[in-house]
């Protein structure tokens, strides 16, 4: 099972220019199928679990994210769940934006992720098509300092105003205090 | 309160045993539940634990009519100056306990998110240990800054009383 | 681009979400009364006749003339919500903070207000006093440690954090769990949202001022924190279900403690139903008041009980089962109108329905280990380990360095007393978690509260939030 | 001129002026009071407010003030009526009724106007909830 997962790997690194190695499948969900047909390079992976549900990835380029979430709403996955990001810190695309999306009509979860490059972190809002992703992105925004154009009111969430840096960052240090205690971890 | 009495009827006291007696016995404590700490004082002051025992039969609001504010909970940093000026806005006398590990030194979040410890903001007077305490210790907690307060002196008293 | 869900079983007569009509080219002064409320926009300097404001000067209530094209791209055009003329007065205004320190707030959440009156003309929610930096947190510590850490984010329901955070583990590891542990599982989850629901109810009792629910909510209580500090040896913040099972079997008598615990919560319903349901100053402060409707709902992803009290038809334990839930039979409790007495309607409910799943769990629990013996994530038995080497090198790795989960990235979603809680677990295949995103139902509770809480007056709003109970340390994290 | 008589009444003045006096100034020597800016700013649940609050309070709030005071004064007069009720017979009752008639005419009378309402009532999502069927005409 293990070998599912690290197929889901290596997508993520050419998701920028769909090379051909990767054949091109469709999903075989019915709704995903359908999905799949208009965007030939957003890639769908699929990771079938000892527990919970299945899990269907859709890896999209910033590009047409805007349009391949408006496509996702339309077929059904009419509830948002979260907005999350991952800092890979040293893979190419930095950051990875995670959109979870449920369809309780048909009982399906659906994550598309988003490669995020680290020097320009902006990607597109999806508020206007979610209502519910404005306090999850400006919670993004807040710790992780991935910018979305077009949110309607950007401003940190979280952390007092006057912060400064992101701290979910890798790059961040976790700011502890040294413990007084012979050979306690330093201040890492 | 004294000591020696010499005959069982008369009740010999200083005026500040006096005054502190009925400061200990009529605590109102300021809710300033913050996180996990937070359930555990609201369980001792139901009815099981029942902290009306100790003269704190209600738990105010608004700092104004509150004698003892009780830190139940992790202060993080947005936080921080909202307690200050909750303490602040209180009357003397005024106590403080922290509640709990994070309170205290901040627990096991030792990040940036949180004031690792509460009395870097305002003067405590009593700390309890537990991650939540449970309603005993708090209260072992309440009977120690009872004691404290016994023991100490109301206030300078300048020459003529 | 509207924002119209195509979603089937709402109600007829509850409204769709579009954009005002008379909005066809942005303009509004067409239909002046029906004024757009936005939720809240800030940036823009504040206009001279908001008579005072506070600080954080970033979060300040965006001016009432605001870009009718970002009123669009709100998405939510909340309509005015008044039938015929309203009685509101527009230049008596005042901005006032139902702040971080308040009896009502359940927790540190700030609710900028500003009122016309008693009326709330805009609600903006601030929250983040107690951000405790626990998804950084979780980056330092390994596996094993993990769940000390999540099981402080909704401190009602720990143990419903802690086995989310154990399955996402799990499914990572590929582990299989033995059938008692997994029976355990739903039996201290169970009994968790029963505790989680009590205190609901004592504080919305408290809130809308029927004071003795305090009282008789902790009471009820204690009965269940005293069988979780038998089994667990906690009162609160247990770390009992770990990766791989459960810390430890269930104490001898257990059967019997649950029999007591019956007695108690069960007597301790249906007094509350008797002092309750058919109050009438009960009614008159629930009926009508922060009503959600299953469109909203789905929209900002309020999910669990506020979600089914408005008639989103949705519950984890039915939709994704998990840890083998599907094999007690519970049903899932539904309201109509989303108002604050169908939320209280709908949990009362849902402690009956919850007290079944621990009968049933009662009968049929399963003999045999309460953890996987599969000695790379679970620590041998303590007696094991002066006997062999290999135990003790196990113990000694175990609790050292941790075990090693291979790469990857998980989903795992439970059903919380709050809704869905989710874990977004990423692993590098090291011993800790590369990040850890915990998806926490309050967090979209508090995003939905502006929707409900306009056009209402103050005291509905304390009611509004009482019934959908947040909980601070699960939307600051 | 016996003004021994009045010497119960006096001592109980001074005694009472003794006791007011004494516990104003005990309060005043042992209770400690050092006014800091903090404390005289107002409440504003622990958030520090830039200005003072507005001082221009909507009018609903003086309207309900005044009707309390109204209805207060009212069951004050009543008292005197109500001791000696059995006395009065049907005269009184007659009397009160009248007093009692205007002002349940005034309260009447605000309670349509609106004084009393706090347009809870007024609202789609309220109605939809509590009088679904009505068929009140929806904002177009």
């Amino acid at each position: 099972m293990t070998e599912e997962t690290t197929a889901q790997e290596e997508p993520q690194e050419t998701d920028e220019a769909a090379e051909e190695t990767i054949p091109r499948v469709l999903p075989d969900d019915p709704i995903l199928a359908r999905l799949a047909e208009p965007f030939p390079n957003v890639v769908f992976t699929s990771f079938e679990p000892l527990a919970g549900a299945r899990q269907d990835t859709a890896i999209v380029s910033r590009g047409e994210l805007i349009a391949f979430v408006e496509a996702v709403k339309d077929a059904g996955f009419e509830t948002f769940i979260d907005v999350c990001s991952v800092d890979h810190l040293n893979r190419k695309p930095r950051y990875d934006v995670v959109i979870n999306l449920l369809s309780m009509q048909h009982t399906k979860r659906l994550i598309v992720k988003v490669g995020v490059p680290g020097d320009d972190p902006t990607v597109q809002s999806i508020s206007p098509i979610y209502a519910g992703a404005n306090f999850y992105e400006r919670e993004v925004w807040d710790l992780m300092g991935i910018v979305f154009e077009g949110h309607p009111d950007l401003t940190r969430i979280v952390l007092p105003d006057e912060w400064e840096g992101h701290p979910l960052r890798k790059d961040y240090s976790v700011g502890s205090v040294p413990v007084q205690f012979k050979g306690s971890h330093k201040s890492s | 309160m004294a000591g020696e009495v010499h005959n069982p009827n008369f009740l010999l006291t200083t005026l500040d045993k006096g005054v502190s007696w009925t400061r200990t016995r009529s605590m109102w404590p300021a809710t300033f539940g913050l996180a996990c700490c937070a359930i555990e004082m609201m369980a001792t002051g139901a009815a099981h634990h029942d902290l009306a025992r100790f003269g704190m039969e209600v738990f105010r609001a608004s700092p104004r009519q509150a004698d003892l504010m009780v830190v139940a909970g992790r202060l993080s940093q947005k936080m921080a100056p909202v307690l200050r000026q909750v303490y602040d806005q209180m009357a003397e006398p005024k106590w403080v306990i922290s509640m709990g590990a994070c309170a205290s030194t901040g627990g096991m979040f030792n990040n940036y998110a949180l004031v690792q410890g509460v009395d870097e903001i305002v003067p405590v007077d009593v700390y309890v240990p537990g991650c939540p305490p449970g309603p005993q210790s708090l209260m072992h907690g309440i009977l120690t800054l009872q004691d404290k307060i016994m023991a100490g002196e109301i206030r300078r008293s300048t020459g003529l009383l | 681009m509207s924002d119209t869900p195509n979603n089937t079983e709402g109600d007829a007569q509850a409204p769709t979400l579009e954009p005002p009509t008379g909005s066809a080219d942005g303009s509004l002064d067409a239909a002046e009364r029906r004024r757009v409320h936005d939720i809240w926009v800030a940036g823009t300097e504040e206009p001279d006749w908001i008579a005072n404001a506070t600080d954080e000067g970033a979060q300040e209530l965006l001016p009432r003339d605001m870009d009718p094209a970002l009123q669009i791209q709100r998405g939510i055009a909340v309509d005015d919500d008044f039938v015929d003329e309203p009685i509101v007065v527009e230049d008596e205004r005042q901005i006032l903070n139902m702040g971080p320190q308040h009896p009502a707030t359940h927790g540190v959440l700030r609710l900028h207000l500003e009122l016309d009156g008693e009326t709330i003309r805009r609600v903006k929610p601030i929250i983040g006093y107690l951000h405790t930096g626990m998804e950084k947190t979780a980056e330092n510590l390994t596996y094993m440690q993990g769940g000390t850490n999540v099981t402080r984010m909704d401190y009602l329901s720990p143990l419903n954090n802690e086995l989310c955070y154990a399955l996402a583990v799990e499914q990572l590891l590929g582990v299989e769990i033995p059938p008692r542990a997994q029976a355990i599982r739903i039996l201290m989850t169970e009994l968790n949202r029963i505790a989680s629901h009590l205190i609901w109810v004592a504080t919305f009792g408290m809130d809308i001022g029927a004071l003795s629910m305090m009282i008789y909510g902790f009471r009820d209580r204690e009965a269940i924190l005293a069988f979780f500090e038998k089994v667990t040896g906690l009162r609160m913040n247990h770390n009992y279900i770990r990766p791989g099972g459960v810390a430890a079997d269930l104490p001898e008598g257990w059967e019997e403690d649950i029999d007591g615990i019956f007695d108690i919560v069960g007597s301790g319903l249906d007094d509350y139903v008797d002092l309750l349901n058919r109050n009438p100053i009960f009614l008159d402060r629930t009926r009508g008041v922060g009503v959600l409707t299953p469109e909203e709902a789905q929209a900002y992803g309020v999910t669990g009980p506020a979600a089914r009290a408005s008639g989103v038809n949705f519950d984890l334990r039915k939709a994704f089962p998990y840890s083998g839930i599907e094999q007690y039979e519970f049903d899932v409790p539904l309201g109509k109108h989303g108002d604050t007495l169908d939320r209280y309607l709908v949990r009362m409910e849902e402690m009956r329905q919850s007290l079944r799943i621990v009968q049933q769990v009662l009968e049929t629990m399963p003999p045999g280990d309460y953890r996987t013996d599969d000695r790379k994530v679970t620590p041998p038995p303590r007696k094991r380990i002066d006997e062999s080497m290999e135990a003790l090198i196990h113990h000694f790795k175990l609790f050292t360095e941790g075990f090693k989960a291979p790469a990857g990235e998980v989903y795992q979603a439970v059903e919380s007393p709050r809704g869905e809680l989710g874990m977004h677990l990423v692993s590098k295949g090291g011993s800790k978690p590369w990040r850890l995103h915990a998806r926490t139902p309050s967090f979209a509770i508090v995003q939905a509260l502006p929707v409900m809480l306009t056009d209402q007056i103050v005291p509905d709003v304390i009611a509004t939030l009482a019934s959908l109970d947040p909980v601070l340390g699960d939307v600051d994290r | 001129m016996d003004l021994l008589a009045y010497l119960p009444i006096a001592l109980m003045f001074i005694l009472g002026l003794v006791f007011a006096v004494a516990a104003m100034w005990m309060s005043w020597r042992i209770a400690p009071n050092n006014p800091t800016p903090e404390k005289l700013a107002p409440y504003e649940c622990g958030i520090v407010p830039l200005q003072e609050p507005v001082e221009r309070f909507p009018v609903k709030f003086y309207l309900v003030a005044m009707l309390f005071v109204i209805f207060d004064v009212e069951i004050i007069f009543l008292f005197a009526w109500a001791v000696r009720m059995d006395e009065f017979g049907w005269a009184g009752i007659a009397a009160v009724g009248i007093f009692m008639l205007l002002l349940i005419e005034t309260l009447g009378y605000v309670w349509k106007r609106g004084a009393l309402d706090w347009n809870v009532a007024h609202r789609a999502r309220y109605r939809r909830v509590v009088a679904p069927d009505a068929q009140v005409e929806e904002a177009a």
